[in-house]
């Protein structure tokens, strides 16, 4: 595309990748959450790929893969973690420490430290739905580039 | 006070994509009346948790004392948008390679599987 | 050297994005401590992520201060101006149906990517003009125009005091 | 109370014509966008009914990426549906 | 669940103005034209949800709107890069 | 007759699912909602987060976030495996 | 305040309902996305400043959050939106389609057209 398109996408790349990042950060404070947070910054790779083109996206795909493995053993990982009580059992809520802080009943403006294994679950399934949409993308713009007809 | 008007709209999109998935042979066009399904599903689901008056279910400036909608149908319906887009992407995928091998997009001039 | 400089500003400015995003998280305005604990980390990460992407030849002018100022100046005077006028242009061109339309190209003299692109959206938004392609070498506007009045103009017919601006501003 | 009815009515008008023309249209790329607009008006569809989260889900799934992969599919293979 | 009733019915106005959009796109002789629809429908909506979120007193639903403003011109860029013969 | 038969089915499908969507209960006044004003109430005190969504979604019904997790998984790698590059 | 507030709805919707009565009249793609472009842009700044203006007088956390939002969905809108209809513009006319009674097409004559489009679908009006 023309340079208007990719100067925009250089200056809108870095704001969707940190807009992704407070959707999933604040996911248990406002709308938002891993899922979402992670088709958005999914985007930004649509549009690295729309604006540059193929070659720019090649290297990213073993990232991706890594990506994905990484949130999905996470989130495991963080189920078994309240196995002394039952699988996915908040075993942090309310304990202090890590993402422990009570939270007061009723509407408040929300505290980010809060909601025990939620915001940890939430990074890794927005890691992972990163790294799995990320690799579709990439994989469908590097298909038949080169060598089709 | 409109009734049941939503409902009988997602009634409506389930239908249409069930007319392209049966007499539109072309299989892009069988995908895409499959999203139209897919959105009808999500739809009805959203609105069956839908209480009149209510709020969205989420306590961060809210305003007090004010019903909020049912939020279990929203988990479901939020999980199932991002399996739709990595299912449909599965499913352009094979319908990219069954072109490149066939030089066909027409359903029924792909004839390995049938009968 | 100039690989960390170009990670620390983009996280930097990574980092103003979040504090507007989380604004009014504590009491008035102030931010509270784990977010802006959070806030740094993201944006770190951003920064390493796309540093090396996010940065052109000439971008590093933009950082200037008084090129800021000089850019809220501009879009609440001349821009605003000039966006009340196409508007009203083009509600008298949809009422009369009067159009004499062609694509013309100009030189505006521009060398860098932010001004380029500064330069093609002022000329998008403003009275009766729209970028249809911008030449990646000689910097050759091609412009569509609804009301032509010379088939080979200059830039200050086409869109008056935009490009001295984009010189100021972004080159 | 009543604009609040109005406005649900008129978005699902709106959404059931896009996909209307979504299954109807003959050329696959005209299809594409009238499956983006359908989508687009189906969060706002969401939002209406007090869903954020899942309209931030179809946003950021419907607008960017559907289209996106869509239309990919569509460069790979061909644009006119053959009769 | 409306409190402020003239932010509402300007978006009640602005979903009318993506009716008449609609007409566009389902007549518009070429992709271009349906496109255009599209991106106007775009705009409109991120208008009317700012507006409605306003009107329903919520802060949390004007993220929705967010989202939009910054992720609906990446459908638009694809059909205009699949117009000019581009995406390999 | 092929073509007749599946539009008799066709029929008698969208006849069935019209008549369903009238006859369900008024739009906007769910019944059976014992569960859901049990989260809505206590999501707060037992999770500790604001969002009641995101609450059930990770903590009340995490078995279901786990499988979707599975089904993207298997999904990414069936593209993966389709699209791979084939060395003529 | 309220006053401002109505002024800027009422501007707000005026361009609007301009930039969709545009997007009807007018006779090609180019022109289109002129009326569509500017007039959408310009009503939702109006749209968007009264919101903004709503939360400052709201005041109050949630009323301030409620601005920056808003103010922060305008500043994405003017940056994305003149760019997509260059992009459009861009396509329409590599894809083929000529300006509507154009006087003058330098583009064209200075060769910018892109190969015929691999599947040979070119765009006609």
């Amino acid at each position: 595309m023309s340079v208007v398109v990719r100067t925009i996408a250089r200056i809108l790349i870095p704001v969707i990748l940190v807009f992704g990042g407070y959707v999933i950060l604040h996911g248990h404070l406002t709308p938002g959450g891993g899922f979402q947070g992670g088709a958005v910054a999914a985007s930004a790779v649509a549009l690295l790929l729309v604006a540059v083109g193929a070659p720019a996206v090649k290297k990213l795909k073993a990232p991706f893969s890594v990506l994905e493995d990484l949130g999905g053993v996470a989130f495991v990982v963080l189920g078994f973690l309240g196995i002394g009580f039952t699988f996915f059992a908040n075993s942090l809520a309310g304990m202090g420490g890590l993402f422990g802080a009570p939270v007061p009943s009723g509407p408040n403006p929300g505290v980010l430290n809060t909601a025990g294994t939620v915001p940890l679950m939430n990074w890794a399934v927005g890691l992972k739905v990163l790294g799995g949409l990320g690799a579709v993308l990439v994989l469908f713009g590097l298909f038949g580039g080169d060598d089709d007809r | 006070m409109i009734g049941n008007v939503p409902f009988v709209a997602c009634m409506v999109l389930v239908l249409l994509g069930l007319w392209a998935l049966l007499f539109r042979r072309n299989l892009i066009k069988v995908v895409i009346g499959l999203k139209v399904i897919e959105n009808g599903v999500n739809l009805y689901l959203v609105a069956t948790g839908y209480v009149k008056g209510g709020i969205a279910p989420i306590y961060t400036y809210a305003p007090p004392d004010a019903a909020m909608v049912l939020p279990t149908p929203q988990a479901l319906t939020l999980t199932s948008i991002v399996i739709g887009l990595a299912t449909t992407a599965l499913m352009l995928a094979f319908v990219v390679v069954i072109h490149r091998h066939k030089r066909t997009l027409d359903g029924c001039k792909v004839t390995e599987l049938s009968g | 050297m100039r690989r960390v400089a170009e990670w620390a500003t983009t996280a930097a400015l990574a980092f103003v994005v979040f504090l507007v995003l989380s604004s009014f998280t504590g009491k008035w305005g102030v931010w509270a401590s784990d977010e802006l604990l959070a806030g740094a980390v993201i944006a770190l990460l951003v920064g390493l992520a796309t540093g090396r992407f996010a940065w052109s030849r000439g971008g590093w002018r933009l950082l200037q201060p008084h090129r800021w100022v000089l850019f809220l100046v501009y879009l609440v005077g001349p821009f605003l101006y000039a966006m009340a006028k196409a508007n009203l242009d083009v509600a008298w061109r949809v009422i009369t149906g009067r159009i004499n339309p062609g694509i013309v190209r100009f030189n505006p003299g521009l060398r860098t990517d932010f001004g380029r692109t500064f330069l093609a959206n002022s000329i998008t938004l403003t009275p009766g003009t729209l970028t249809v392609d911008v030449d990646d070498g000689s910097g050759d506007f091609y412009v569509h125009w609804i009301n032509v009045k010379d088939p080979s103009p200059t830039a200050d017919e086409v869109c008056g005091p935009f490009p001295r601006w984009a010189r100021r501003v972004a080159e | 109370m009543t604009i609040l009815a109005i406005l649900q009515v008129l978005v699902l008008i709106l959404i059931v014509a896009g996909s209307v023309l979504a299954v109807w249209l003959k050329d696959l790329l005209a299809s594409v966008i009238a499956l983006g607009a359908s989508s687009l008006l189906l969060a706002l569809q969401f939002y209406l009914l007090q869903a954020p989260d899942v309209a931030i889900a179809e946003a950021g799934v419907g607008a960017a990426l559907t289209t996106a992969i869509f239309v990919l599919a569509i460069r790979k293979t061909r644009r006119k549906e053959e009769e | 669940m409306i409190v402020a009733l003239p932010l509402a019915a300007a978006g009640l106005a602005l979903v009318g103005f993506i009716l008449v959009c609609m007409v566009r796109l389902s007549i518009g002789p070429t992709a271009a034209d349906r496109a255009v629809a599209l991106d106007t429908i775009n705009t409109l909506v991120v208008a009317t949800m700012v507006l409605l979120g306003a009107a329903f007193n919520l802060v949390v639903l004007l993220d929705v709107a967010l989202v939009y403003a910054l992720l609906s011109y990446v459908g638009t860029l694809y059909i205009a890069r699949y117009l000019e013969g581009g995406l390999g | 007759m092929r073509y007749w038969t599946v539009l008799a089915a066709f029929a008698v499908v969208a006849g069935c699912l019209l008549l369903g969507g009238a006859g369900m209960r008024p739009f906007g006044a769910p019944r059976l909602d014992a569960m859901d004003q049990y989260f809505n109430a206590r999501s707060q005190a037992e999770v500790a987060a604001n969002n009641v969504v995101t609450a059930i979604v990770f903590d009340y019904r995490g078995y279901d976030t786990l499988g979707e997790a599975t089904v993207l998984f298997v999904a990414v790698v069936g593209v993966a495996l389709i699209l791979r590059r084939v060395k003529r | 305040m309220n006053g401002l507030i109505y002024a800027f709805l009422a501007i707000g919707t005026a361009f609007n309902a301009l930039g969709a009565v545009a997007l009807i009249r007018f006779p090609d793609v180019y022109t289109r996305i002129h009326g569509a472009t500017k007039c959408t842009t310009f009503g939702s700044i109006f749209s968007i400043l009264a919101v903004a203006v709503h939360g400052i007088v709201q005041g109050g956390a949630a009323g301030g959050t409620m601005a920056v939002r808003a103010l922060l969905a305008l500043v994405f809108l003017l940056l994305t939106n003149p760019t997509g209809s260059h992009a459009l513009a861009r396509g329409a006319h590599r894809a083929g389609i000529k300006p509507f009674r154009a006087v003058v097409d330098r583009l064209e004559e200075a060769g910018h057209r892109s190969p015929v489009t691999r599947h040979g679908s070119k765009e006609t009006q």
